[in-house]
């Protein structure tokens, strides 16, 4: 029971319930308290992950070349045989690297929160708990708590902190991906009940992977059912709505988090339970989503053109990029979904970075859209320079981490001989001009041009902390953009097992 | 000089940038703008370097066994790794055509980079808000353009191909405060990033079915110059597969090409070039008349070998060439913005070094090429360089005139020759030498596009012959209005007069290289194989294309040298032909109907509209729905007691009666 | 003649019956208190009747009564007190019209 | 064989039941309606004083007819708004509770006939428990010891008066 004290990842789930504990001690009105707490905890999240990336590859460095690294299970309930599994390969260790940047991003860039700034570091904390704890777990049960917890604060962080119409929004978001918890939950158990063929039903992923119990017939209902859950929180069409409302309506850091981690819980989940669980489904029905991704994809891109709100455009923006991450994990081969998963870091900076300067304009110019602003760039050059950087990262410019998720994918995407995919793919591909054109459109009117308001002139650039907050997370782009090799040998070798069942199924 | 120099070639524009987009808000503007011109001689003295010890000297891998010029790879780290085999490095390669442009890039960078510091300043010299920006822009482009040209596989240079529109996007949206320019930049932006999209298809199909995205694999053979025999064999390893009636390699090239089209600004994606002039007039010289713009070109000749083998795509390039070639031309001839009829002029070059290109075709024996041996494609590589040199003439020049009378149209300027004398000498050089006048650069080149052009077939010579014509016509009008037609009439305070130092210098500079850049030993050093082409001139057709050039000069000397009525009367009589070239045939306004209208109006406004009331509209009728039947639930719960009595005595009275009918049954 | 169980049920049936007539359909509350007491007074008797009929040796019938008759006078009056303050409050004792509180 | 006293006293005291019954749900006027519930009630406590329960008569007696209808007199006197007492039942409100209420007398009266036999039972001799005896039972834990229930009703009452005390305080 203690050793698992021992194991490095356990502390992803302890410092973040520490921290909260810490800000739970704090006095309310001890804003300087506040910030000191959540900066360590903030912090000490980013150096145990840059630890664990250090720790992983001195493992596989020394020719481990297990699946999961830093094993650990400690039986929970034993009539369910729930266990805290934990373990991580490539993929989670890179998830879990942008989750604590982006942690940490968020806390600068909340550091006026106001009002109740005690309250919404808790419950952003919670939320960085379940997200940690949901890439660090390999039990479903888990996973499956962790995901809760990370789902359910953002109701109140939407609804208590957010703007507009925020309680809708707050509504909305969480009822649409209750909804998918629902058929997600209905999916797990299906999947605990037909986890081994010789009765000692388990939880643990790695396992049931390996039983390979689940029938036939079986997996072409739990296949949906799991993916669609997950589905949903990728932002996938038809399942995209809650997004534009509740990314409005949300404060800052919760924007940033939700877009750029909490999204990236659906993608990973599609692959880890989905995918790597039921190959045959996956193999059968990958037609079903993969059209449905691809039209999220082209969808996503075109809704945001006409958008005037500038987290509507970033959350269609979302819709799309999610999209991609779902079309290449569906395409089952390791090119494509290392390309998903490099997808996922740069979504997740690049619209973290998006949401962060959106907040900082909004701050100080009270509006979002982008009729009544422009010519930012000349009163506020500091974030203009930001967002045209996280424009030019959207739209894939090479050298920003964009590009290189694009083209793995589209590069991976095209290495498949089946035709169907291969169409898909050049209509996935079209979404680069159409990327262009809106983030263009928007970078034109908001930061070139005229300015609009007279008023806008005496508005001020970014603080210390807002330039802390949006450098961590630009340097961040740019390196996954200069060095993409590094992740990508991180990330791809995690896929051969499930491409290898998978290529058994064709 | 050791050929691995070129690292820092790259390198320093790199450094340069990061130095004066950071540092460089800190410093002074005038510091800045002498710190970018410093870096940019020490790179262009590096690049000269390397490029001469290149053609020039030997032992460095530069000469194969067989004697022929070979691409030499100095530097090749893997970047980005798709799969085990299909990996995307980041190299540098010199072969003869990178060491050109290393020539010509660096050359026109350098002089923009001295110009701008007077250019960029208002006439007392002090220096314009963002200076520093412009020359960390001016330092991002010249890095991602010599990455272009010395890239090893056709995803490097895809790359660098998205660095150069980036960087010609920010530097032609400069002045971001004026609306004008945004929209600029953004078409310019997007309108490439529509090729590029080509081009990337066009990388898919051709990398999955030769499994590579690198030169030496695709057209370098065993000695190290482009081999029909590589290309033919990559081809092959597509199986003979094909899409629509043709093989798929034919299709990835001809998507290729409209990559290059799209920046070279090939009909009909040329509709972004005439606005991109809304940047900065030396930006226009660098990047959209002497360098970004042959990007295409250059892309061709790297795959030259493929493009032979596949005659097909070839033939498309031909016709798309010569199309455009006349059809600038023919804008050109009334532009009245001064910037806008070079822009023109400079697609009607590129047009013409791309139907050079494209007359080459391979005999059954892959062992020659048709079209004078590869005639076109040195001629092309030719027109390239000559043309870079005298077309960022002319841009300074012109930049030189607008800065003197702040005005693009050629109305608000006539007769400056008296003011301008420097200027006007400069720009009658460029002139000369665009027109094909001998002994001036253009004429060289030119010749032997048309003589390759002529080998392809007598209509494709006279075709481009008559296109020579009016590009000297073009020209010659815009010189006579600008310097001659009438008295200048002085509006300003300041009387036009020749400019500072710093943009006269780089005038006269490349004015010379505009006199003997025809003298270089092209044919020697751009052969398509690495080998001596041994041309020599085609007395014929030189002769001819002199004299249908000296007719155009003499009819626009006729027309526009003294302020008279001709071009009025001609301009009534053919009004409809007039105002639609002036109109650019109604190109752009056929893509703001199709952007606007069908894309924006006809596409993204009715999925948005599906999107907030079909999708969205779905999940809140579920709410609606969900919550309306809780409020029917609640009716029943009406608080009246009296109520769920009688429901409880109905209740318990059906029991009562299944009960008995249980019992009776 | 004898007095059967069944001659006792009746009158109580009756009873029983006229107590869910009047609580269905009188309005004031207090009717409404007095025909639930009627109501319950039919269950008291037959509580008792049934237990001195079928189990006369027991008397768990009479205790049952017993302790009904205590509650039902507990709720009487709590539920008159409740009536005589919503009344001082409202002025009313018609439950159609006391709907206030409803939803 | 009954005496015939007793028979003649069940037909009264069934009649007295019946017509009360009747009365205290149909008329108008609500005290006069509280009166017949006395009278019912007094009634009942004959049937019980015949069944040999005679503490349970009196418990009826003392806590219906002497406590609780007054509080209703009481309660009616309190609440007595001059003119709302006459006011009419709709008819269909009568027709209806009407209809239900004879629907389910008719119900339970098709199940008592039809259990005719088990229903005739006569009246069996039975010992007739003393106070003292249902005292102890009240008190007692043994098998017929009423102590739990006992103490549960004392605790409702308490409940009862603590809430009466509540509703009555002055606010």
């Amino acid at each position: 029971m203690m050793e698992i004290f021992s194991n490095i990842l356990i502390y992803f789930v302890i410092v973040p319930v520490l921290t909260l504990l810490g800000l739970a001690l704090c006095n309310n009105k001890g804003i300087k308290a506040i910030r000191t707490v959540a900066v360590v905890g903030a912090t000490a999240l980013v150096v145990l992950a840059i630890y664990l990336v250090y720790l992983f590859l001195q493992a596989r460095g020394s020719g481990d070349t297990s699946e999961m690294i830093l094993r650990s299970d400690v039986l929970w309930y034993a009539p369910f045989n729930v266990k805290l599994a934990l373990g991580v390969d490539g993929i989670s260790v890179v998830m879990i690297l942008l989750s604590a940047f982006i942690v940490f991003a968020g806390v600068f860039a909340s550091w006026k929160m106001n009002p109740l700034p005690k309250q919404f570091f808790m419950w952003f904390f919670l939320l960085s708990t379940g997200v940690f704890g949901f890439f660090i777990s390999i039990d479903l049960f888990t996973m499956f708590m962790f995901y809760e917890v990370a789902l359910i604060p953002m109701y109140l962080l939407i609804g208590v902190w957010g703007s507009g119409s925020k309680n809708y929004s707050a509504m909305k978001l969480t009822l649409m991906l209750m909804g998918g918890s629902a058929f997600l939950m209905l999916g797990l158990i299906g999947i605990y009940f037909h986890s081994a063929a010789d009765g000692n039903l388990t939880m643990n992923v790695l396992e049931i992977a390996k039983n390979n119990a689940i029938p036939h017939n079986w997996q072409l209902w739990l296949f949906p059912l799991t993916f669609v859950g997950f589905g949903v929180l990728g932002a996938m069409f038809p399942f995209h709505t809650w997004s534009p409302d509740g990314h409005a309506s949300a404060p800052t850091a919760v924007s940033m988090l939700h877009a750029g981690v909490l999204m990236k819980l659906g993608g990973y989940g599609c692959f880890r339970v989905a995918i790597y669980l039921m190959p045959f489904a996956a193999n059968e029905l990958a037609w079903i989503f993969l059209t449905l991704t691809g039209i999220s994809i082209v969808y996503g891109a075109f809704s945001a053109c006409v958008q005037t709100d500038l987290k509507y455009i970033n959350a269609y923006s979302s819709v799309s990029h999610c999209g991609m991450v779902l079309f290449a994990i569906l395409m089952f081969n390791t090119t494509a979904m290392t390309g998903a998963v490099l997808q996922m870091l740069s979504h997740g900076l690049m619209t973290a970075l998006f949401f962060a300067l959106i907040g900082m304009i909004y701050g100080r110019t009270h509006t979002r859209d982008i009729r009544d602003m422009g010519g930012m760039m000349h009163i506020m050059p500091y974030l203009g320079v930001g967002y045209v950087l996280a424009g030019l990262a959207s739209l894939g410019l090479p050298g920003l981490s964009g590009f290189v998720a694009e083209m793995t994918i589209f590069v991976g995407s095209f290495e498949h001989t089946d035709v169907f995919r291969r169409v898909l793919t050049i209509a996935a591909t079209c979404s680069i001009v159409i990327t262009a054109v809106y983030i263009l459109r928007v970078v034109g009117k908001l930061l070139f041009g005229e300015v609009q308001d007279e008023h806008h002139r005496q508005l001020t650039d970014a603080t210390w902390e807002e330039r802390l907050s949006t450098a961590t997370l630009i340097v961040s782009v740019a390196i996954i953009g200069c060095f993409p090799n590094f992740f990508v040998n991180i990330i791809s070798d995690s896929f051969l097992p499930v491409v290898k069942a998978l290529g058994t199924m064709i | 000089m050791p050929l691995s120099y070129t690292i820092a070639v790259i390198a320093i524009p790199l450094f340069m940038f990061f130095f004066l987009g950071l540092a460089g808000v800190k410093m002074g503007r005038k510091l800045t703008g002498w710190l970018g011109v410093i870096g940019m001689l020490i790179t262009t003295i590096l690049a000269y370097g390397v490029a001469l010890t290149y053609f020039f000297g030997t032992g460095q891998g530069q000469l194969a066994a067989d004697g022929a010029r070979q691409a030499v790879v100095v530097f090749n780290p893997d970047w980005l790794s798709f799969t085990k085999e299909l990996v995307v490095r980041m190299g540098i390669m010199l072969d003869p055509i990178a060491a050109m442009m290393l020539i010509v890039i660096t050359t026109v960078s350098m002089m923009v980079h001295l110009y701008s510091i007077g250019y960029m300043s208002d006439h007392h010299g002090h220096a314009e808000k963002g200076y520093q920006r412009y020359y960390a822009f001016l330092a991002l482009f010249t890095f991602s353009m010599l990455g272009l040209v010395v890239a090893t596989n056709l995803f490097q240079i895809f790359i660098f191909f998205e660095m150069v529109g980036v960087s010609s996007y920010l530097l032609i949206g400069f002045y971001y405060q004026s609306p004008a320019a945004v929209h600029a930049s953004k078409k310019a932006f997007i309108v490439t990033r529509l090729a590029d999209l080509f081009f990337l298809l066009g990388i898919l199909i051709l990398s999955y079915y030769t499994g590579t995205f690198d030169f030496d694999k695709l057209v370098f053979g065993a000695n190290g110059a482009n081999s029909l025999e590589v290309a033919q064999s990559a081809i092959s390893t597509a199986g003979g597969a094909t899409f629509l009636g043709c093989s798929v390699t034919a299709w990835a090239l001809t998507f290729i090409f409209i990559g290059g089209a799209g920046k070279s600004a090939m009909y009909p994606l040329h509709i972004w070039l005439p606005d991109a002039m809304e940047g900065p007039t030396p930006v226009s010289a660098l990047i959209h008349a002497a360098t970004m713009v042959v990007a295409g070109v250059f892309l061709v000749a790297r795959l030259f070998p493929l493009y032979v083998i596949e005659q097909g795509a070839m033939e498309i390039i031909c016709v798309v060439g010569a199309f455009t070639a006349f059809y600038a031309a023919a804008i050109a001839c009334v532009q009245s913005d001064i910037k806008r009829a070079l822009a023109f002029s400079t697609i009607s070059q590129i047009a013409f070094m791309m139907t050079s290109l494209a007359v080459s075709s391979a005999d059954g024996g892959l062992i020659e090429i048709h079209g004078g041996h590869g005639l076109g494609y040195m001629a092309s590589m030719f027109h390239l360089f000559t043309h870079a040199m005298f077309k960022a003439l002319l841009f300074l020049c012109a930049g030189a005139i607008i800065h003197a009378v702040h005005s693009n149209e050629n109305s608000d300027m006539h007769g400056l020759h008296k003011f301008m004398p420097i200027t006007s000498f400069a720009f009658l050089i460029g002139c000369l030498a665009i027109a094909g006048i001998p002994p001036f650069a253009g004429f060289w080149s030119k010749d032997e596009i048309l003589v390759a052009c002529y080998s392809k077939g007598i209509g494709w010579g006279i075709w481009m012959s008559m296109v020579a014509g009016m590009t000297a016509f073009y020209m010659f009008r815009i010189y006579f209005l600008i310097f001659h037609w009438k008295k200048h009439e002085v509006h300003t305070e300041h009387a036009p007069a020749d400019q500072p130092w710093t943009m006269t210098l780089p005038l006269i500079i490349l004015g010379l290289i505009s006199i003997i850049a025809g003298f270089a030993p092209a044919a020697k050093l751009l052969g398509w194989d690495g080998k001596d082409l041994h041309t020599q001139l085609n007395w014929t057709v030189a002769g001819t294309s002199v004299l249908i050039a000296c007719v155009g000069i003499g009819l626009a000397f006729k027309m526009y040298y003294k302020e008279n009525e001709l071009p009025d009367k001609l301009q009534a009589r053919f009004s409809g032909l007039w105002e639609a070239a002036y109109r650019r045939f109604y190109m752009d306004e056929l893509y703001q109907f199709i952007t606007h209208k069908v894309i924006f109006q006809g596409i993204c406004k009715p999925i948005a509209m599906f999107d907030r009331g079909i999708i969205d509209g779905f999940f809140n009728l579920l709410a609606a729905a969900t919550g309306r039947a809780a409020y029917g639930i609640r009716r029943l719960q009406n608080g009246s007691i009296q109520s769920y009595v009688y429901v409880y005595l109905v209740g318990a009275l059906a029991l009562a009666l299944v009960t008995m009918v249980c019992v009776l049954i | 003649m004898n007095l059967t169980l069944l001659m006792y049920l009746v009158p109580s049936l009756i009873m029983f019956g006229c107590g869910v007539y009047g609580f269905l359909t009188r309005k004031n509350m207090i009717a409404i208190m007095i025909s639930l007491e009627l109501m319950l007074n039919s269950v008291d008797l037959n509580f008792v009747v049934f237990n001195r009929y079928l189990f006369p040796g027991q008397m768990d019938g009479m205790f049952f009564t017993l302790f009904a008759i205590a509650i039902a006078a507990a709720e009487t009056a709590v539920a008159l007190a409740i009536i005589i303050n919503v009344f001082r409050v409202a002025r009313k004792v018609d439950i159609n019209e006391l709907i206030k509180l409803k939803f | 064989m009954e005496s015939l006293g007793n028979i003649i006293l069940y037909f009264v005291v069934a009649l007295v039941i019946i017509v009360c019954s009747v009365l205290t749900v149909t008329t108008r006027q609500i005290l006069r309606s509280a009166t017949y519930l006395l009278f019912v009630l007094f009634a009942t406590a004959i049937i019980y004083f015949q069944m040999d329960y005679p503490f349970l008569g009196a418990v009826q007696i003392a806590v219906y007819a002497g406590g609780i209808v007054v509080l209703f007199v009481f309660a009616i006197l309190l609440t007595h708004q001059p003119g709302k007492d006459a006011q009419r039942i709709d008819s269909t409100r009568r027709i209806l509770g009407a209809v239900a209420a004879l629907l389910g007398v008719a119900a339970c009266g098709f199940g008592l006939f039809s259990y005719a036999n088990f229903c005739g039972r006569q009246l069996a001799e039975a010992h007739s428990w003393s106070i003292e005896e249902i005292g102890k039972f009240l008190l007692s834990t043994d098998k017929f010891g009423y102590l739990l229930p006992f103490e549960a009703v004392s605790v409702l009452l308490l409940a009862c008066i603590i809430g009466g005390v509540v509703i009555a305080r002055r606010r």
